[in-house]
């Protein structure tokens, strides 16, 4: 692996590598090679099995972080290849020309996070929602599902919530402490 | 495409003279055994302390009021009522309840066509599957926190046998951590505690390794967490939703590692105090204990001048003079307490409130009193022969050890008293005497039987750990003098100590005596207190049982500027001291906020 | 026996600027929508076909309609709470979310789980696999108006979730795996029950064999169709079964071994029709690997020893950063649990890899042109795809 | 509203060369909004006490699983509990089917497709709440893509509880529910009718107004 992590770091400047397990390994590069180091692992190193393309929401931060995991089905080994992007911006070259199956995470991102690949063929489209969806990316963390869920869909009425310590303390020193 | 391909598929046709498959009583089928079916709850064993509440992802679970169940110590009088509109029968309420008293039977047909229905307190609510006995447990080792206790770190027999080092080393940060992880925050412990120490949040504060956090919870109700870290008598244990399973957390070793922790000259810094505006007024508190301690500390906080007198030489009351050191190290006092000094308030020594000083002059000179003058007089066996010389009570030599004095040591010595301070004087016997004389000859004995007596359990193993004698089961009869010198105690056997209407009305077996050789005698079966100052205003103060001093739930005495508190009140213990201390703090604020 | 008509590879589907070159307007085409109820056990999922006769001209795969938001809801439980919720995921083969959610978690606060736990696992899992295949192989020849097939598939189904309830208490979630272990061990006399009912498990296997494998009507209809071509195999990201019926030998359990795999004795078994029935074929060699390999993990699942490691408090545990990738092979392919913590007590970011994620949308958009309309069923229950693997 | 967007009229020429003018929005939706049947909650005669000991042994159910629940649905089609003896078998269509069972949590999407499924189902029809999820919103109280009361969409003669109910359980609801039918009680369809407003009020928060016409038929 770290050979590998060495010819990759020769070909794009790799801001981070974490290796994770003896067949894992995470790096980082800018934003501006990822597509290109994804297509360079493909291509050149064997990693030709997209296993799969998510973001992670570091809100604190203003970043996504975006993961395409590649497994080399020979030598079995997977690397995780991760760009930050910006939040606000949320755009990122698209990898749609690599595998068919990029098309359909960049559209998940796209609607779940936000996250735009221009050039993807299906950005913009429905995917998971439904049509009638207004609400924001759903899976940006500062989307509060509790929130949106108890506007919405009617919850039940007649819950109560009693703190055992607080009600000890009404029960049992009334005159109060 | 062959034949055998068209005729295979009619081999199918064999299948008709098989037996059929088909259930034929489909509404009477038997779940399996551990399966995971309807919520039932021992309501009785239940405690109510909502861990299923916390740990249900689904908010299927709530507590909830139940006719017949009261909160009390320990129990918070809630029982979980669970929503099947919610429940995913997950289990993992089972698997966390702390008493596991709730269990899913094997029942799970339950059809209704009010949606409002779907919602019962399982084991109070009638259901038909209550009786049932099967269904999902949590099996043992499985658990989802530890119910061992982290093992503190004690000196061994043989180590501490011979001197007044403390014996408990105290927890590392590891060790503390791993302890405070163990607690589920249901707050049981809160109530039950005199003071209501945020104790859940402080020790989520150990977890964090935030101590200053910690110190900072500590101080909001309790000023002598030093103090209250070792020797407290640590109700909130007894009471702990763990100890239903395995061990309570050891909510006292974990206080004492957060006051551990940090150095005495940050306290200041950390807890804010650094500038405190005085308001003018002044109040006065009578003995240094635990209760005026606390008193005065928090009077400094609120802005007040305050005085304390203390007939001894020391403060700490109690803490320091009926406390042997092993258990409470002097330094650790002086810690806390040098703390309350540099927060403004003022020590006199060696004063004795009505004697060297009137309470009038008090009253003149300050806007309010607050007397803690503890239980410093050690009450007699009264049996023939306790007049004695060498008939001594416990707290006055616990005193004389103190203060560094020599006491007159015999080689046989029984101590009568089954207490805290039976022990604490039986252990300094034991000390003193494998100092002097090599071996230890040291009984104690008292009425109540064995594994009932007052003392900590592990007061009486560790004392017995140090060959102390622990004989219980006794009543004295006559210590047997001859020739003006003490032989022995004549004991006879104790059958019951209270009587049918629970009066203190011990019952002897006189065929059953036998005697307990000793050159010397020890009292402590209990203190009185000496309020013999207020003997001037006594016939405007309403009396209690016990003649203890009637007060308001602020502490105030029916004189407006008297308050009282500590173990003359409540208790005796540190804990309700400080508890007294805070409210009487608070209650002197009130009165004189509203003069 | 298998030839190819044309080379549906090269059929355009979009032209230069993305425009599908099918042109509904034109009058020439109809649309419909197929689904969201699906025959064949496979779940809710739409296909937007155009047609042009019966012909299939383009499709476009529809999901969300058991889209729940799992990934959202983790990351506001804490850890613990994740295990109940993330079963749900796949509804038909729920253990190896567990397994997947609880070994990630284990990696990352570095849990070391007991051996007994982890032949537990291995059971639970093979298990698993054993009923879903029999679901799907009812649903494949359902999907093909061979409803028998699945009246003995699916009973015989219900056995294996006999013995999960005995085990588990639960019969379709079992939730067994907790983070750090397993609840319990087998119960007495589970292992003469569980081998009654793989014998009984192995008659069937014989009975569809001749029913299924040797009927006309099925041959003829599936040989030869929903061809995948080898090539696809790393362009698509199949894993799984489809993978192996072109084959391309992917089996987790051989590459990447986990839990207790490298001390058992299977075989990976490849086809190399690529078609439907090929596939249907595989699967069935897989079902009788896993009941020998079942047979193989009854003897040495301990009856005692400890099956649950030490884990913190589970009311508030906290894992330190980190991120970590765990699979497993289920029925479908590659299943996969991309966890992400941040040092609080609750996940970061959950991501879900089903085998079906690109099974039934990227595949199964290529596979259906040129189909029949009757045939969709049939090649999408041979793709064996759950949906809400796809929208979790 | 992009999945209708080819909902307007529009003519199809078949394979044979024939042209077919399709109207989706007649074909499919009806302006008029149903009416409850007159005094339906009176007690019943011997007439349509017959009807409904007949409509109770007959129970056709909609194959169409919303949720998880549907899986357990599958076992009481084979042989081990035939649940065909009871009088209940499955059906394609919704223009067959007398029973509509919700196996769990509805997801939005789903939701517009069970509301139409059952708007289209003929009546005396009775719906059958599986699970938690019909109750209280389930497992899925707190996510932002399933409702949590099914009584609010569509009125519901019985709730199974379980997460999901055992085929027994199910069997035992179908029990309930035929008890239900045969007491005159299984007047859903003329509550759905009376209080149509309110329904669709609470299916368009959700679903958003999607300019189609009230009801489909």
């Amino acid at each position: 692996m770290k050979e590998i992590v060495n010819r990759l770091k020769e070909k794009f400047p790799v801001t981070a590598e974490i290796y994770q397990r003896d067949d894992l390994t995470f790096v980082t590069v800018e934003k501006k090679y990822g597509v290109d180091a994804v297509a360079y692992l493909k291509e050149y190193e064997g990693f030709t099995h997209l296993v799969l393309l998510t973001a992670v929401d570091w809100l604190e931060e203003g970043e996504f972080q975006l993961t395409y995991l590649l497994n080399n089905p020979k030598a079995k080994h997977d690397i995780g290849l991760r760009v930050r992007i910006d939040r606000e911006t949320a755009e990122m070259q698209t990898a749609h020309h690599l595998w068919p199956a990029v098309t359909t995470y960049e559209q998940e991102l796209n609607e779940m996070f936000g996250i735009s690949f221009p050039g993807s063929p299906r950005q913009g489209h429905r995917f998971i929602l439904d049509e009638a969806w207004q609400g924001p990316p759903p899976y940006r963390r500062d989307f509060d599902t509790k929130k949106y869920s108890e506007e919405t869909y009617f919850p039940r009425p007649g819950r109560s919530k009693i703190d055992p310590s607080e009600h000890m303390k009404k029960k049992l020193y009334p005159e109060g402490m | 495409m062959s034949l055998k391909d068209v005729l295979m598929p009619f081999t199918a046709w064999g299948n008709l003279f098989k037996t059929p498959v088909t259930i034929k009583d489909s509404r009477n089928v038997e779940a399996a055994p551990r399966y995971r079916g309807f919520h039932m709850n021992d309501a009785d064993k239940c405690i109510g302390c909502g861990t299923c509440e916390e740990i249900c992802q689904n908010a299927a679970i709530d507590l909830v009021e139940v006719a017949g169940y009261e909160a009390k110590d320990g129990d918070s009088g809630l029982r979980p009522m669970i929503d099947y509109g919610r429940c995913c029968w997950c289990a993992l309420c089972v698997d966390v309840c702390t008493t596991q008293s709730l269990r899913l039977t094997n029942e799970y047909k339950w059809i209704s066509s009010d949606p409002e229905d779907f919602r019962f307190v399982p084991g109070v609510d009638e259901k038909h599957w209550n009786n049932r006995t099967e269904g999902y447990t949590k099996m043992d080792g499985y658990d989802l926190y530890s119910t061992q206790r982290v093992e503190m770190g004690e000196l061994h027999a043989e180590e501490r046998d011979k001197s007044f080092v403390e014996m408990i080393k105290g927890y590392s940060l590891e060790q503390a951590q791993k302890e405070a992880d163990r607690c589920v925050e249901c707050g049981i412990c809160i109530a039950t505690c005199p003071a209501h120490m945020g104790i859940p949040r402080y020790i989520e504060a150990v977890r964090h390794g935030d101590m200053e956090e910690g110190l900072r919870i500590l101080y909001e109700t309790n000023p002598l967490p030093e103090i209250c870290g070792r020797i407290c008598t640590h109700k909130c244990e007894t009471v702990c939703s763990l100890n239903h399973k395995g061990d309570a957390l050891s909510i006292r070793w974990l206080k004492r590692y957060i006051a551990d922790q940090v150095p005495a000259e940050r306290y200041k810094e950390i807890l804010g105090t650094d500038k405190i505006v005085k308001n003018g007024k002044k109040v006065a508190i009578v003995g240094a204990g635990p209760a005026g301690l606390s008193a005065a500390h928090y009077l400094s906080l609120m802005g007040y001048q305050v005085k304390v007198y203390e007939v001894q030489e020391a403060p700490g009351g109690m803490t320091r003079y009926g406390i042997p050191e092993y258990r409470l190290p002097y330094d650790m006092i002086d810690k806390d307490i040098d703390y309350i000094k540099s927060l403004g308030a003022e020590f006199q020594f060696g004063t004795r409130v009505g004697v060297d000083v009137p309470l009038e002059t008090l009253e003149k000179e300050y806007d309010a009193v607050f007397a803690a003058t503890g239980l410093h007089l050690g009450r007699s066996t009264r049996v023939p022969g306790s007049d004695h010389k060498r008939v001594y009570q416990a707290i006055d030599l616990l005193r004389d050890v103190s203060y560094g004095k020599e006491i007159d040591l015999s080689e046989k010595i029984v101590v009568v008293g089954g207490g805290n301070v039976a022990m604490d004087i039986t252990r300094t016997i034991a000390r003193l005497q494998n100092k002097k004389y090599g071996k230890v000859g040291v009984t104690a004995t008292c009425l109540e039987a064995e594994g009932s007596m007052p003392a900590d359990d592990e007061e009486v193993i560790e004392a017995r750990e140090e060959n102390a004698t622990i004989d219980p089961g006794w009543g004295p009869q006559e210590i047997i003098v001859e020739n003006g010198e003490i032989k022995g105690l004549r004991v006879a056997k104790c059958l019951r100590i209270f009587d049918d209407e629970g009066r203190f009305n011990p019952t002897m077996d006189m065929e059953n005596q036998k005697v307990f050789e000793a050159e010397m005698i020890v009292e402590s079966i209990g203190q009185g207190m000496d309020i013999s100052y207020t003997d001037n205003i006594k016939e405007k103060l309403t009396f209690g049982p016990r003649g203890r001093i009637q007060v308001s739930p602020d502490f105030q005495s029916d004189i407006p500027w008297l308050f009282v508190g500590g173990d003359i009140i409540e208790g005796p213990d540190v804990i309700h001291g400080i508890a007294n201390g805070h409210k009487a703090a608070k209650g002197i604020d009130k009165f004189l906020k509203g003069k | 026996m298998f030839t190819f008509n044309e080379d549906r590879s090269l059929f355009p589907r979009h032209d230069e600027k993305g425009k599908p070159i099918v042109d509904v307007e034109s009058g020439q085409f109809t649309k419909i929508w197929q689904g969201p109820i699906h025959p064949g056990m496979t779940g809710n999922m739409s296909l937007e076909l155009t047609i042009q006769g019966d012909e299939i001209m383009d499709c476009v795969t529809h999901v969300g309609y058991l889209h729940r938001g799992f990934e959202k809801l983790m990351e506001r439980r804490r850890f613990i709470q994740c295990f109940p919720i993330c079963v749900r995921v796949a509804v038909p083969e729920p253990d190896f979310n567990e397994y997947c959610l609880a070994s990630t978690i284990e990696e990352l606060s570095g849990i070391e789980v007991p051996e007994a736990a982890n032949w537990m696992r291995t059971l639970l899992l093979e298990m698993s696999r054993l009923q879903s295949y029999l679901a799907q192989m009812g649903g494949q020849g359902s999907s093909f108006g061979l409803g028998l097939i699945g009246q003995w598939t699916i009973w015989a189904r219900d056995l294996v979730l006999d013995r999960f309830e005995e085990i588990t208490g639960g019969r379709i979630y079992h939730m067994h795996m907790p983070p750090g272990g397993v609840r319990s061990l087998l119960p007495a006399g589970f292992v003469g029950r569980m081998n009654e009912t793989l014998d009984e498990i192995s008659a069937v296997m014989e009975e569809v064999e001749r029913v299924l494998f040797h009927n006309s009507v099925f041959k003829k209809r599936a040989i030869g169709l929903g061809y995948i071509d080898p090539n696809w195999v790393d362009e698509y990201g199949i894993t799984g079964p489809n993978a192996r019926a072109a084959g391309v030998a992917k089996d987790v359990r051989k590459d990447n071994p986990y839990l207790m795999y490298d001390r058992l004795d299977f075989d990976v078994h490849l086809e190399y029709e690529s078609d439907v029935f090929a596939r249907a074929k595989v699967r069935y060699r897989d079902i009788l690997t896993t009941i020998d390999l079942i047979r193989q993990i009854l003897p040495q699942v301990p009856t005692k020893g400890e099956f649950m490691a030490e884990v913190p408090n589970v009311l508030h545990w906290k894992i330190p950063y980190g991120e970590t990738y765990k699979r497993a092979e289920c029925t479908r392919g590659e299943y996969g649990y991309y966890t992400v913590t941040d040092g609080s007590g609750y996940p970061r970011r959950i991501n879900v890899r089903g085998p079906s994620y690109t099974h039934a949308v990227t595949l199964m958009e290529k596979m259906a042109i040129n189909l029949n309309i009757a045939d969709t069923a049939g090649v999408m229950s041979s793709l064996h795809t759950y949906p809400p693997e796809v929208e979790r | 509203m992009e999945k209708f967007k080819d909902f307007k009229k529009r003519t199809v020429i078949a394979p044979d060369g024939e042209k077919i003018e399709i109207d989706p929005m007649k074909d499919y939706y009806c302006d008029a909004i149903p009416t409850p049947r007159k005094d339906y909650d009176k007690i019943p005669g011997i007439l349509e006490n017959f009807k409904n000991w007949a409509r109770s042994e007959s129970l056709w159910i909609l194959a169409y699983g919303s949720g998880c629940g549907a899986i357990e649905m599958r076992p009481l089609m084979t042989p081990k509990h035939d649940a065909y003896r009871f009088g209940i078998q499955w059906r394609p269509t919704p223009r067959q089917a007398n029973l509509l069972m919700i196996s769990g949590y509805l997801s939005v999407k789903t939701l517009r497709i069970v509301v139409r499924a059952y708007e289209q189902m003929p009546s005396p029809k009775y719906v059958m709440g599986l699970g938690s999820c019909t109750i209280n919103g389930g497992m899925y109280w707190d996510s932002y893509n399933t409702i949590n009361r099914l009584d609010h969409f569509m009125p519901v003669d019985t709730y199974v509880t379980g997460c999901m109910p055992r085929p027994e359980a199910l069997i035992a609801g179908f029990d309930e529910l035929k008890k239900i039918i045969r007491a005159g009680k299984g007047v859903g369809a003329d509550k759905y009718a009376e209080n149509f407003a309110w329904y669709k009020e609470n299916q368009k928060k959700i679903l958003g107004d999607v300019g189609l016409p009230e009801y489909s038929w």
